[in-house]
């Protein structure tokens, strides 16, 4: 088992013509995704990496293929969040963006609208979900995942790379790795993605990778409380000085809320044990899981 | 992209926000020129991207042209919190009768827009919203629709607006609303919002910051974009390079790409004794070029005494960053250490390239904030 | 039993401060309705028909008096759409929109707006309903109105009361009376209402008044196959000229749909049996009950 | 309300929809004179409120000025199933290369707003529709969202429009629906889009009906309307005085209180053998004086041989009708006989105002209306 993701998921890309959809969508097949179409609107009825046929719309690709789930490519500039909306509009139940730079507004419409029609949304902004060994829908690097007990989700992308070497390192294996992305406006939360992992039989712990800005550390914390499962969790940029921006959009502090001892006392409280170091959550894992 | 006062107040008018009348100078004389034309009492009001301007001595009121002239030479040129005031804004001086606070931000939790009112205007918000939170009357915008004719009504009664001035302050919500979604912002405030005596409700302090992500779809805003008062050069030429780099202060200089590798190495920098001398992101799938440009730019900042690099290759290639770290130190006669990171696709590649050079490979990002900190202090 | 409204469904009458809101908003309170308050924006604070508080926000009134119902009277220049949203927006679980004359772009925002959040509303441009002996919300005149077995479901206000009082005349009350209104765009359309009937113990059959236009009845009609109570239908404008427009918006025909026949055919084919004659209704109505 | 094509497309222009430049007229050498200015091949097409007019010969083409003239002599004055031609539109001749459809309308169903395009331009859409549905490509708008840009995206590709045009025709679409949106339409149809040899999408025909219920927003297109080539002056009239009435044609006419209960009672006026002369609805509420106004109107059909009133009282009082019925007959010399069934609210009291008078009394519809036909026919 594992969440929102298996062999049997049906993928097809959006702006697989170009250079980042195409890339991402031959590693994706490589690691054995089921890439059963792509989009880019006028270059319909092309063929690309070998087998994967093109079509024109969402909508079609869908009615054709029998795809489960989408991964956007589409450039912020060429309205990623309006790519977004076709795909929840053709009901695909998982949509994947990975887009970055999307203007807050237009996700502000884009993530009203996908709830309006029921499907799910992960990103912007992201670098996707990977359960390992079964198939993977973003651009995490795929061989570094070894398939094991431990859920993660993360805000942040290279830094969940990290924990999931390290994890893998001293042979922990992963259910599902969830990057749900750092904007401000996101289509799926930490809140979201944890009710998942608890409903997930193979997912025996879980490691949640959050960072400065927002509110979801505190908002996650709550439903942590009511969880069976143990959670270990890392907070990253907490020497990071007030009110500097650092990248990801989210990553602000501002006023009372966001700051990283307020995340931090959140999750201690709700018994998420908080690592100091992303060196320290191996140990911090192996523990909870014997 | 935070904009000035000025700036903001020009986009207000645009969209039929009243504002007061107003010019911008940058001498003392330009000011009083700008106070004989209008008349009567002005405000001189320091333009910085900072906030608490009044209470450091940055606004002040004049009775007279030769008064403009005088209290504008205190404030341009002044050290506002380490901003520099390059620029203020006269302003005709209004006849204030009441005060209210106004703002409009993109709600993260709420995914939608907020907008907020308080009868408690000119004090600090975030002390009312923390103290007295039934003072401020909230609304959250309809992604698409907007804010709707009722919910400005509720702001208005909620927040006890004087109901004579109901229409004008209606109509004052709907076009800054209009204003902020037309320009992209993710903040609006008008603190504080003013009733004059004679019934007209505008705005007589403006903040305004714009989506960088969206700025694709104003090219005419990109003239606002004002690095001049930023609180170091760094960061400017950095924005001019393209690089995402925020100055921190300290000696030791670190690069990575992710924004949350990035940090989490700043933090590890900090627990092993040292201090950031800056944050910068290469970002996903970076370039030689880019690596050497960013290497470049740390090292042009005289507090660095060492460099990190914590690098894992996913988009990013080793070998590409490996690349532009020997371009950059070959360019550059580099005289403080530099440890790299470096793990990955491409990983074996990219240490192949920089074996020999006097970069100081490491292990895990734990060992490199170490060996930085270390060596950066010989 | 009855559908919608009953004794304990407490209205507040949004524009009760004006000729047509304050008019019927006495009528409903004499008629036994529960009006527990009145908004007009500006006016709140005040007290009118002896006791009823006004507020300036449907917000506000909900809270303060735990209002279940709006009745909207606010006229169509006021922005009446925006007074339906306001009801739905403070989570007004019935709302009966009065006012005529509403634009249809307007209507397509607010009905949208409506299901979003998840509210009933009825009209706009409708007479209301009515729970004889319980209560009503709207302006029909109460009086006509008996208690008994038959719900009536209406496109048409005088209409219906011709409907109403020939029933009453000899005999036959009514559970509920629901006129939709016979506007293009409507909250709620006889698909709507006929489950509700048909779960309604005390409804033993079913009065549908139709007329030309729109296909709502050819809709209704597939529906009424599936039911176990009898339905006497009614469809008003059949020797009306085609492209005709009859005062109701709705009573355009158009194209091949809309026409009476195929109405007419489609209720036929339901099993629902269709009057000729206005004068029909009550001896068909009285056949199927016994 | 329904327009002129030259109206809509007035409209259209102002929303950045192309259309080919034309001009309107009244007279055949306005035609010759306009033909002369746009030299070349012209279009000259009669404006009246039907459809057909291309079978109907009410629009011809052009090769030169004179030929025109000649043509606009043809159509000026024509009667277009019972509209009489008084204006004509001049249009430059376009060079035809793809004809398709495209219509915007509200669906009542869905309760949105749909767009259809289609390949089969220039033909029966109903037809179309009927038989090759598939031929037709839908989408409907969110509401709030309007038309996004991959819905017309989708209708660009389902209709099979030339790829080549792609750009153009989604730019067309946009503008079209923010036109529509704009005027508070409720449908606009171009019939057909042409794409030119030149690439260019443009509106060859343009019908766009505006909501009656609307117009309180667009007092500036008042002067759009146009009851002259009505098919009948007493709709115009009628429209004039701010009353809901149809005309139809028969001897019987027809007054009542809501549109359900007339057209009812028009039902059974035809199953009492008798033929509907007007629609005559007088809505909720009506004064007496509405009540006379609209008797007069009724009577001032020739055709008419008797009237019959069929009230029921509600928020309209039998009194206030009684009183208007009594004021009209006694205004007028009422020759014909004048039946009225009055019941609902204040029955008594207004059927003993009647009572002595020349009015009949009946006791239900169906009366009434055996005895007016009956009546009508002495």
């Amino acid at each position: 088992m594992s969440i929102l993701l298996n062999k049997e998921t049906k993928v097809i890309v959006q702006a697989i013509t170009g250079r980042e959809g195409g890339f991402h969508a031959r590693l994706m097949k490589e690691y054995g995704t089921q890439v059963v179409g792509g989009v880019t609107p006028g270059k319909g009825r092309q063929t690309v990496l070998d087998d994967v046929p093109v079509f024109n719309t969402v909508k079609q690709a869908v009615e054709e293929t029998g795809a489960t789930a989408s991964c956007i490519f589409v450039r912020a500039e060429h309205n990623a969040a309006d790519a977004v909306m076709e795909a929840a509009d053709a009901q695909v139940p998982l949509i994947v963006c990975i887009t970055e730079g999307i203007p807050q507004q237009d996700m502000v419409k884009a993530v009203d609208f996908v709830k309006q029609q029921g499907v799910r949304l992960i990103g912007g902004n992201c670098p996707g979900l990977i359960t390992p060994g079964d198939a993977k829908i973003g651009i995490m690097p795929g061989h570094i995942h070894t398939p094991g007990p431990v859920g993660i989700v993360s805000r942040s992308g290279t830094l969940t790379y990290e924990v999931v070497v390290n994890l893998s390192r001293v042979g922990i294996g992963q259910t599902t790795v969830v990057g749900i992305g750092g904007d401000p406006i996101l289509g799926t939360r930490f809140v979201d993605v944890l009710p998942l992992f608890e409903a997930d039989p193979e997912t025996k712990a879980v490691v949640l990778c959050g960072e400065i800005g927002g509110s979801d550390e505190e908002v996650a914390a709550e439903y942590i409380k009511s969880m069976t499962k143990p959670v270990v969790s890392f907070i990253s940029g907490r020497t990071a000085p007030e009110g500097k921006r650092m990248g990801h959009a989210g990553a602000i502090i501002s006023g009372r809320s966001g700051t990283p001892q307020a995340k931090v006392d959140a999750l201690n409280a709700a018994g998420a044990t908080v690592a100091d170091s992303l060196a320290d959550i191996p140990d911090m894992v192996q523990k909870l899981l014997s | 992209m935070k904009i000035h006062e000025y700036q903001a107040k020009e986009l207000l008018r645009k969209y039929n926000v009243p504002t007061p009348r107003g010019e911008v100078a940058e001498t003392p004389e330009q000011v009083r020129e700008i106070a004989e034309r209008f008349g009567g009492v002005v405000a001189v009001k320091a333009q910085v991207h900072i906030g608490g301007r009044g209470k450091a001595g940055g606004i002040k009121v004049a009775k007279n042209p030769e008064e403009a002239e005088e209290k504008a030479r205190q404030i341009l040129g002044m050290d506002i919190k380490g901003f520099t005031v390059n620029k203020v804004l006269v302003e005709e001086g209004i006849d204030i009768k009441e005060e209210y606070y106004l703002g409009v931000i993109v709600d993260r939790e709420a995914g939608r827009n907020a907008v907020m009112v308080s009868s408690a205007g000119g004090m600090d918000i975030e002390e009312v919203a923390a103290e007295t939170p039934e003072k401020i009357a909230k609304a959250w915008a309809y992604p698409g629709r907007g804010l709707l004719p009722f919910q400005i009504n509720r702001l208005i009664f909620d927040a006890g607006i004087n109901p004579a001035v109901r229409k004008e302050a209606a109509q004052f919500l709907r076009a800054l609303f209009d204003c902020y979604l037309g320009v992209d912002a993710t903040l609006a405030e008008i603190n504080p919002l003013v009733v004059t005596g004679d019934g007209k409700v505008i705005a007589a302090d403006a903040k305004i910051d714009i989506d960088d992500n969206a700025m694709f779809r104003h090219p005419d805003l990109e003239a606002y974009r004002d690095e001049e008062g930023a609180e170091n050069p760094l960061d400017a030429e950095a924005r001019r390079r393209g690089i995402n780099y925020v100055h921190l202060g300290g000696e030791v200089g670190i690069i990575g790409n992710g924004a949350g590798l990035v940090m989490a190495t700043l933090d590890e920098v900090k627990r092993a004794g040292g201090n950031a001398a800056n944050f910068l992101d290469i970002g996903g799938g970076a370039q030689a070029d880019l690596v050497a440009n960013s290497l470049d730019l740390v090292l042009s900042d005289p507090n660095v005494k060492g460099v990190v690099f914590n690098i894992f290759g996913g988009i990013t290639r080793g070998d590409e960053v490996a690349k532009g770290i020997l371009e950059g130190v070959g360019r550059l006669d580099v005289k403080v250490p530099i440890v790299v990171r470096l793990t990955g696709t491409n990983e074996e590649e990219g240490r192949a390239i920089l074996r020999g050079s006097q970069v100081i490979p490491a292990e895990t990002m734990q060992e490199a904030a170490r060996e930085i900190v270390r060596r950066s202090r010989e």
